[in-house]
């Protein structure tokens, strides 16, 4: 068997189960097992990346999914609750809306150019500019590093605003000091407020 | 975790290694797989390890949450005026061809301070959003838990 | 003064008398003396207007183009002139006559009441100017929202709720059925300005003109076209001089004239009388007249009886224009000035029983024309106007539409108008036999806080709200005199 | 200066953009939000000079790092998002005077920075994806723009809870509807290999067939939908302009929605077209109905609120189903109605939640109930309420009414007569809502127990004011903006096929 | 009919993945699953566009001495950028979370929805009374 | 040699995967997917040699050290449910479980 094949193979066994964690994500209830297995989702996904030949993304995929945000959920898990209260139910709207997105897909897909096509023309138009330019204009190995900081450098610049958005966004909703936790801390409610009380407003911000 | 005698040893000597491990990758982009963005992650994860380990007081005093507030916007700004710069020197916004003399040095310059930029934000908001949540006290009844 | 500026005061004027109002308000007499000056100036400039469309000119003031090939313009042409005058004419002395009642009932918001009236005054002016239906639409829409506050003046449940009505329908009629005959008649003939002859000829499907027709008939909800009368036996709960003035004269004749305007300017007469899309109409508008009349019979309310007499009235204009045939035209245009003059009698005069006695039903009214004989003559005299009989205005216009019923061979419509005539007795006069023939009932003590007439055994209301139902009823009795010149002036819009 | 002048496209987005970081920098409450005005109007002036070049000499293309498009990431103005630019900095620019006031009363002042540097980067995300010319750009800002939105919205937490929930669920649906743009703009890029809008409109032409490009056109709209709170996608909407502090509920009403609305038709008609079949028939089965749901549905949910600014949430929605109409029309007139709606609805609405945000400062919650018998203690704000309603409904003479015109003539054009009926008969759900708080503020009874109420200060009537009268002034001289309107529309219509 | 699924196996299990993420979305009622699903739905979406940037035989686009075929560079740049965009959502998302619990004591949706229900409740009760 | 030990670490994995999903306790869970993230790490690394690109060992090495800060913090979490308790905290929570 070549490597090539063998490549198919491992992508065919990740994406396997791939479907299977994100079915245990859905079934089970158990918030922290979720965390769990959302780390292991990233991390298989991020398995599947590198033998998709998308290593930097593999690479922050992995930073990012199966690190920054296990750490985030266990986070909220901890000052939220680890169970999930009701039973999984079964809906039929969302049944619906999936099977429609889905099918509109599957449809798509029948004129989709074939895996691994290397007459795509996703890969005739502009791409090969990008391969020539990486060498020529800009001097850079890695492909994806000079596309991402030079050619779609905007698209980077975007990108930290983005994470900018976040931090801030963070900083403003949950404080960054145990200063500010503090004199919030006074207007703390706990879960057994009846809901009749009088002005709502998580008085926090 | 004070008789968690392992971890904290083992910690203590990761966390140099994890922060070199972070600069390769941040200037090691331009050949490898990685960058600003990733860099950053592993920065950040570095003092996340340390505030998990010796809590988040510690840490704080490692990395002062005044200091985080100065950093989250910096790494933007020196992207953006990264940007301003190439205007300043005679090209179109993010054109770093004009800030070198030849236009692949000035490819590297650019992409190296923008790369820098990134790092920098990234690392800082990921460090900021673990101490906003960790920072924050619990407020979980029992029966939840 | 050049007619253009003259033309652009008729609406400034009123507009700039209710901001100075507005700031006068803590002052009642300063307010009511500007109120009393613009009224007076305002007539003024109109009857400049006058001169020169009786010399046969036609002053024009585009203002601005809103959309292209959508301009607000003002245009002065007799039919409007005639309008204006009535309006501008009898707010003098609808001015006086609002002292003495606003004061008389110690009402509250009289600030409020007189910035709204001249506003309102302001938008009947831009109705009557308008030159095109685009301006005009614009200037019908501002009436509705400007009287909505005097309906509602007295702010109690049924005055919110009356008011709710009166403008639930007129803006829904308004922007249900005419805004899309308008848009309909813009897509079609690609103008919207007031044109001699019509401008749809040859522009629509002559079997689409009727419904073009019953959407601007039925969209002109002030006209008062059954089933959309409602709003105005509803708005009776206004102070009496609003609705004197405004629904005796400025909002239905607004209504109205804006009829006479589309089917002169938009549809032409001979466009209508040719394809008969206005055959309908007339069995509408009779049926309006008869059943409105009969139902005032039944209504003991003075001033609810008086609102139904004005539905039907209303329906005697809508039915000259529907005859499609100049006289019928001239008959309803000149029907707007007699029946105005002759329904602000009534209404004054309605009032000014309310302020003497605070009485407001017809059968407990008896004896007192002894008591305000002023008062009741001038009720007389408008009612003997209004049912048609000579020597009084309303004799004319009524005349003139028998004469275009017999002229296009319609005898029914001419049986209804004498039927109709009958049933305006019938409704008119008891009140007035009651007044005078019946005794009065033992004296009891009167509302009004002064009675200048007491010293002769009289208990007339204050002098500013007896006055000027007089004045207007005298009105009624020149009218007759001096209607050829008001047909002659009218002349021009028949072609 | 010509430094600068042939830079002035970048300059729309990269000075907010900047500015943002900065303003995060900023301790206090007076100067972040100096810093906000400044760029807000810094903003405008640029937009106007944007709009006046594009429509002296043509579009404009601005290529960053000078990598030629499709190569590189390429602004491209053209009339249309000039248009667009306008509105959303030349509401920014009126909304910012006002903001201080009602930010300092309804904003923890210890985060006064953070929640003006979130206001900056909505900014930028919204003129970002107005100006760019490509798809994955437009991806990036869009989010730039949402997350800011989420932050800005949860903010109104100090006043209510709900706004926590209403954050939530927005982002929730919002980052769907983002997905989904992406997975569109993927599917696109397999079959073509390029982001840049003019290109992909170029290599569409001969895949019209192609499946891929139809679910990819699919995904877009829908994706899009979801964002512009197309009905019946729109239940994000109510709770979160409910419940957002007054300035972020006005920049947003008048802004977030139109944007997604410019991408929409930035899609449809440049990269697609009417001219493909699968576009034509979504017009007239998908816009046509919902567009019409969303009216009469929205206004009849408005009709019942008893909080005043879910009522004109509510009320957008059906709005919102008219901008749908106009293009679900798909000839000159309704595209000139649905453009010209995107600035005529962000006046009216802009004008009333600022009104609403004056309430809101003096009597705290803005519920029928609480502004009986306000119209006399606050005169200046209930007028503007008035003559911004009486803009919803669509008076002649407000800008309300000029959209309806163009919507109803676009009806007639296509002979839709019942499309026209049923426009005209959704004003008059308008006329009942609006009335019911005109009824309640003039001539309702002040509940009891509450003192006397001063007017709002001159610092929040101004921009207010300023609002009402531009929503004569362009009802009345429509020209201006019937002419810009008129022009992309035909602009679109030319192109597309 | 084998040629088909060769050529489309990998998309075909990503849209399910996809589909999956996307029903948690709906049909969970627990924010936190919520914004899981929403994770899942995205990083399916991120697999699909590389999955369109794989060739056959291509390798990882870092330019080497030898010449080679590389994958397509551009998704990958894509989809940097979109996880960003997602972890900031995450993030974002999760903030609220615990802002939500801290204010209603609760994390299920029909929790809070019957909180809301009953002060609306109330609200409407004073409007009308 | 790659590829069997490729499909070594697939079989591997499942079986981790499957401890995972089935459970019981929590900790069969956590060290489940410790043990998943171990061999993930390794995978990449075989998949390095057998496409012939051996210098991505670097994200072998990201992985390890992600699966090491990750296990720790899930630990953490678990014993202390919290993740940014310090040493004293710690200690006297510790106290009074």
């Amino acid at each position: 068997m070549t490597g090539a094949g063998m490549i198919t193979i491992v992508d065919i066994a990740l994406l396997t189960m791939l479907c299977f964690t994100a079915i245990a994500i859905m079934v089970l209830r158990h918030l922290f097992a979720v965390a769990a297995l959302t780390g292991a989702f990233s991390l298989l996904s991020a398995g599947l990346l590198v033998a998709l030949d998308a290593v930097d993304v593999a690479f922050t995929e992995a930073a990012v999914g199966a690190g920054i945000s296990t750490v985030l959920m266990l986070g909220t898990l901890a000052l939220t609750q680890r169970r999930e209260h009701r039973p999984p139910r079964f809906s039929l709207t969302a049944l619906l809306v999936v099977i429609a997105t889905g099918g509109a897909l599957i449809y798509a897909t029948s004129d989709m150019p074939a895996y691994g096509d290397p007459n795509a023309p996703a890969l005739k138009h502009v791409v090969p500019f990008y391969i020539e330019g990486s060498q020529n204009d800009i001097g850079v190995p890695n492909i994806v590093t000079s596309i991402l900081a030079s050619y779609r450098g905007y698209d980077t610049l975007g990108e930290v605003a983005v994470i900018f958005t976040a931090g801030i966004g963070v900083m403003f909703l949950l404080g960054l000091r145990r200063e500010d936790e503090d004199d919030e801390g006074a207007t703390r409610r706990g879960p057994g407020r009846p809901p009749d009380a009088p002005k709502p407003g998580g008085t926090k911000s | 975790m004070n008789h968690h005698l392992v971890l904290r040893v083992v910690s203590k000597l990761l966390i140099p290694f994890i922060l070199l491990f972070a600069l390769y990758v941040q200037f090691h982009g331009d050949y490898g797989p990685g960058g600003g963005f990733q860099a950053g992650v592993l920065f950040a994860s570095a003092f996340i390890l340390y505030a998990l380990i010796y809590g988040v007081d510690n840490a704080r005093e490692v990395l002062p949450p005044k200091a985080l507030r100065f950093l989250v916007p910096v790494g933007l700004i020196i992207y953006a005026l990264t940007g301003f710069a190439s205007i300043v020197m005679g090209g179109n916004y993010l054109d770093y061809d004009v800030l070198a003399h030849d236009p692949q040095h000035g490819q590297h310059l650019g992409i190296l301070v923008i790369e820098f930029g990134v790092g920098t934000t990234v690392a800082a908001v990921m460090v900021t959003i673990f101490y906003a949540y960790a920072g924050r006290t619990r407020d979980v009844d029992d029966e939840d838990w | 003064m050049s007619t253009e500026m003259a033309l652009a005061l008729t609406l400034l004027i009123p507009s700039l008398g209710g901001i100075a109002i507005a700031c006068a308000g803590r002052y009642p007499n300063l307010r009511e003396a500007i109120t009393l000056i613009t009224a007076s100036v305002l007539f003024a400039v109109v009857i400049s207007l006058l001169q020169e469309v009786s010399g046969g000119r036609e002053p024009t003031l585009a203002l601005i183009e809103v959309v292209p090939g959508l301009p607000l313009m003002l245009k002065v042409e007799p039919l409007g002139m005639l309008f204006g005058c009535v309006a501008s004419g009898l707010w003098i002395v609808n001015s006086l006559y609002s002292f003495g009642y606003m004061r008389g009932t110690n009402e509250t918001n009289q600030t409020r009441f007189y910035i709204c009236f001249a506003i309102a005054i302001a938008s009947s002016m831009g109705i009557a100017f308008a030159g095109n239906m685009f301006t005009l639409f614009i200037f019908y829409e501002i009436l509705t929202i400007s009287t909505y506050p005097l309906v509602a003046h007295k702010q109690n449940a049924e005055a919110r709720s009356g008011a709710r009505l009166y403008l639930g329908l007129l803006i829904g009629t308004s922007i249900g059925f005419q805004l899309v005959a308008i848009i309909w008649t813009w897509v079609a003939a690609g103008t919207l300005d007031f044109t001699i002859g019509g401008i749809l000829r040859d522009k629509i499907d002559p079997t689409m003109l009727p419904i073009l027709l019953a959407l601007y008939m039925f969209g002109i909800g002030k006209a008062a076209l059954m089933p959309f009368h409602r709003w105005l036996p509803a708005a009776m709960v206004a102070p009496t001089p609003v609705s004197a003035l405004l629904h005796a004269v400025a909002v239905v004749k607004a209504g109205v004239f804006t009829v006479l305007k589309v089917v002169i300017y938009i549809f032409g007469i001979e466009l209508l009388s040719e394809t008969g899309a206005s055959g309908w109409l007339i069995w509408v508008a009779s049926f309006t007249l008869l059943a409105a009349s009969l139902v005032a019979i039944s209504k003991d309310n003075l001033k609810a009886r008086l609102a139904y007499s004005t539905i039907s009235q209303l329906s005697y204009i809508i039915l000259g224009a529907a005859l499609a045939s100049s006289l019928g035209v001239l008959g309803g245009a000149l029907h707007i000035a007699t029946h105005a003059l002759g329904k602000i009698t009534l209404f004054m005069c309605a009032g000014a029983i309310y302020v003497a006695t605070h009485k407001t039903k017809i059968s407990d009214m008896q004896g007192l024309g002894r008591l305000m004989p002023f008062t009741f003559a001038a009720f007389c005299i408008a009612a003997l106007s209004i049912i048609g009989l000579p020597p009084f205005a309303g004799s004319w216009s009524k005349w003139y539409l028998a004469l275009a019923a017999a002229d296009a061979g319609r005898v029914l419509v001419i049986a209804v108008l004498m039927i109709s005539s009958l049933l305006n007795v019938a409704y008119l006069m008891p009140l007035v036999a009651r007044g005078f023939f019946r005794p009065a009932p033992p004296r009891q003590p009167v509302g009004a806080a002064v009675t200048p007439g007491a010293r002769f055994g009289l208990a007339e209301a204050p002098l500013l709200c007896v006055i000027p139902p007089c004045l207007t009823a005298l009105g009624c009795l020149v009218l007759f005199f001096y209607a050829d010149e008001v047909v002659d002036l009218l002349r021009p819009i028949v072609g | 200066m010509s430094l600068l002048s042939e830079h002035i496209p970048v300059l729309q987005v990269a000075v907010p953009l900047l500015s943002a970081p900065l303003c995060s920098l900023l301790r206090g409450v007076r100067l972040p939000w100096l810093l906000a005005l400044a760029v807000s109007w810094f903003a405008f002036a640029i937009s106007i000079l944007l709009l006046i070049q594009v429509m002296d000499s043509g579009d404009i293309s601005y290529h960053m790092g000078n990598w030629a498009p499709p190569f590189g990431i390429e602004y491209r103005v053209d009339v249309i998002n000039a248009f667009v630019l306008l509105i959303i900095s030349g509401i920014s620019a009126v909304a910012l005077p006002y903001a201080r006031l009602s930010v300092a009363h309804e904003v923890d002042p210890r985060r006064h920075g953070q929640f003006y540097t979130a206001y900056l980067l909505c900014l930028t995300g919204l003129l970002g994806v107005t100006i760019t010319g490509d798809a994955f750009n437009i991806f990036v800002f869009l989010e730039i723009s949402s997350l800011s939105a989420y932050v800005l919205i949860a903010a109104g937490a100090r006043q209510d809870r709900r706004a926590l929930t209403a954050a939530y669920n927005y982002l929730v649906l919002g980052t769907v509807g983002a997905t989904f743009f992406v997975i569109g703009v993927g599917l696109l890029y397999m079959v073509t290999g390029t982001l840049n809008i003019a290109d992909l409109a170029e290599r569409i032409r001969p895949l019209a067939d192609n499946r891929a490009v139809q679910a990819g056109f699919a995904f877009i709209i829908i994706g899009m939908g979801l964002k512009l709170a197309m009905f019946p996608m729109h239940t994000w909407l109510p709770n979160a302009y409910t419940y957002a502090p007054s300035t972020v509920t006005v920049f947003l009403a008048s802004t977030a929605t139109k944007v997604s609305v410019y991408v929409v038709l930035r899609f449809l008609f440049t990269v697609f077209g009417p001219a493909y079949g699968f576009v034509g028939l979504t017009f007239e089965y998908i816009f046509l109905p919902l567009a019409i749901l969303a009216m009469f549905i929205g206004s009849t949910a408005a009709i019942y609120q008893t909080n005043l600014k879910r009522l004109f949430a509510y009320s957008s929605v059906a709005q919102l189903g008219y901008i749908v109409l106009g293009i679900a029309l798909g000839n000159i007139a309704g595209l000139t109605a649905t453009v010209l709606h995107l600035f005529n609805h962000a006046l009216m609405k802009g004008a009333l939640f600022m009104a609403l945000g004056c309430v809101a400062l003096r009597i705290g919650a803005v519920s029928i109930n609480g502004v009986r018998g306000l119209g006399r203690e606050m005169p200046w704000t209930f007028a503007a309420i008035a003559g911004a309603g009486l803009s919803l409904i669509g008076v002649p003479s407000t800008v309300g009414f000029i959209s309806k015109w163009y919507l109803i003539l676009g009806a007639l054009e296509n002979s839709w007569w019942p499309v026209a009926l049923l426009i005209v008969a959704s004003s008059l759900l308008a006329v009942i809502y609006v009335w019911k708080i005109i009824e309640a503020a003039y001539f309702g009874v002040a509940p009891e127990g509450r003192g006397p109420v001063a007017e709002a200060p001159l610092e929040m009537l101004a921009p207010l004011w300023l609002m009402v009268v531009a929503n004569f002034y362009f009802g009345i001289d429509a020209d201006l903006t019937t002419s810009v309107a008129g022009k992309v529309a035909a602009t679109f219509l030319g192109s597309g096929s | 009919m084998l040629d088909a699924i060769i050529a489309h196996y990998n998309y075909w299990l990503v849209i399910f993945l996809m589909m999956i993420g996307l029903y948690i979305v709906i049909s969970r009622g627990n924010l936190v699953k919520k914004i899981v699903g929403l994770n899942i739905f995205q990083t399916s979406v991120f697999l699909l566009y590389i999955t369109l940037g794989k060739v056959n035989g291509g390798t990882a686009p870092i330019l080497t001495d030898k010449p080679e075929t590389f994958s397509n560079p551009l998704p990958h740049v894509l989809i940097l950028t979109a996880i960003v965009v997602g972890v900031a959502t995450t993030a974002l998302g999760f903030a609220l979370v615990v802002r939500i619990r801290e204010s209603y004591g609760s994390i299920e949706e029909d929790d809070i929805l019957a909180t809301e229900r009953a002060e609306d409740e109330i609200a409407v009760n004073e409007a009308l009374s | 040699m790659f590829i069997g030990a490729t499909a070594a670490l697939l079989v591997a994995m499942a079986l981790t995967l499957i401890r995972a999903f089935a459970g019981p306790t929590l900790f069969d869970r956590v060290l489940a997917a410790n043990s998943f993230g171990t061999k993930t790490v390794l995978l990449i690394g075989v998949l390095g040699f057998l496409t012939d690109r051996p210098e991505f060992l670097d994200i072998a090495l990201l992985y390890a050290l992600v699966n090491f800060i990750g296990t720790i913090a899930v630990l953490k979490f678990f014993r202390y449910r919290n993740l940014g308790l310090s040493n004293t905290e710690a200690a006297d929570r510790e106290e009074i479980d």
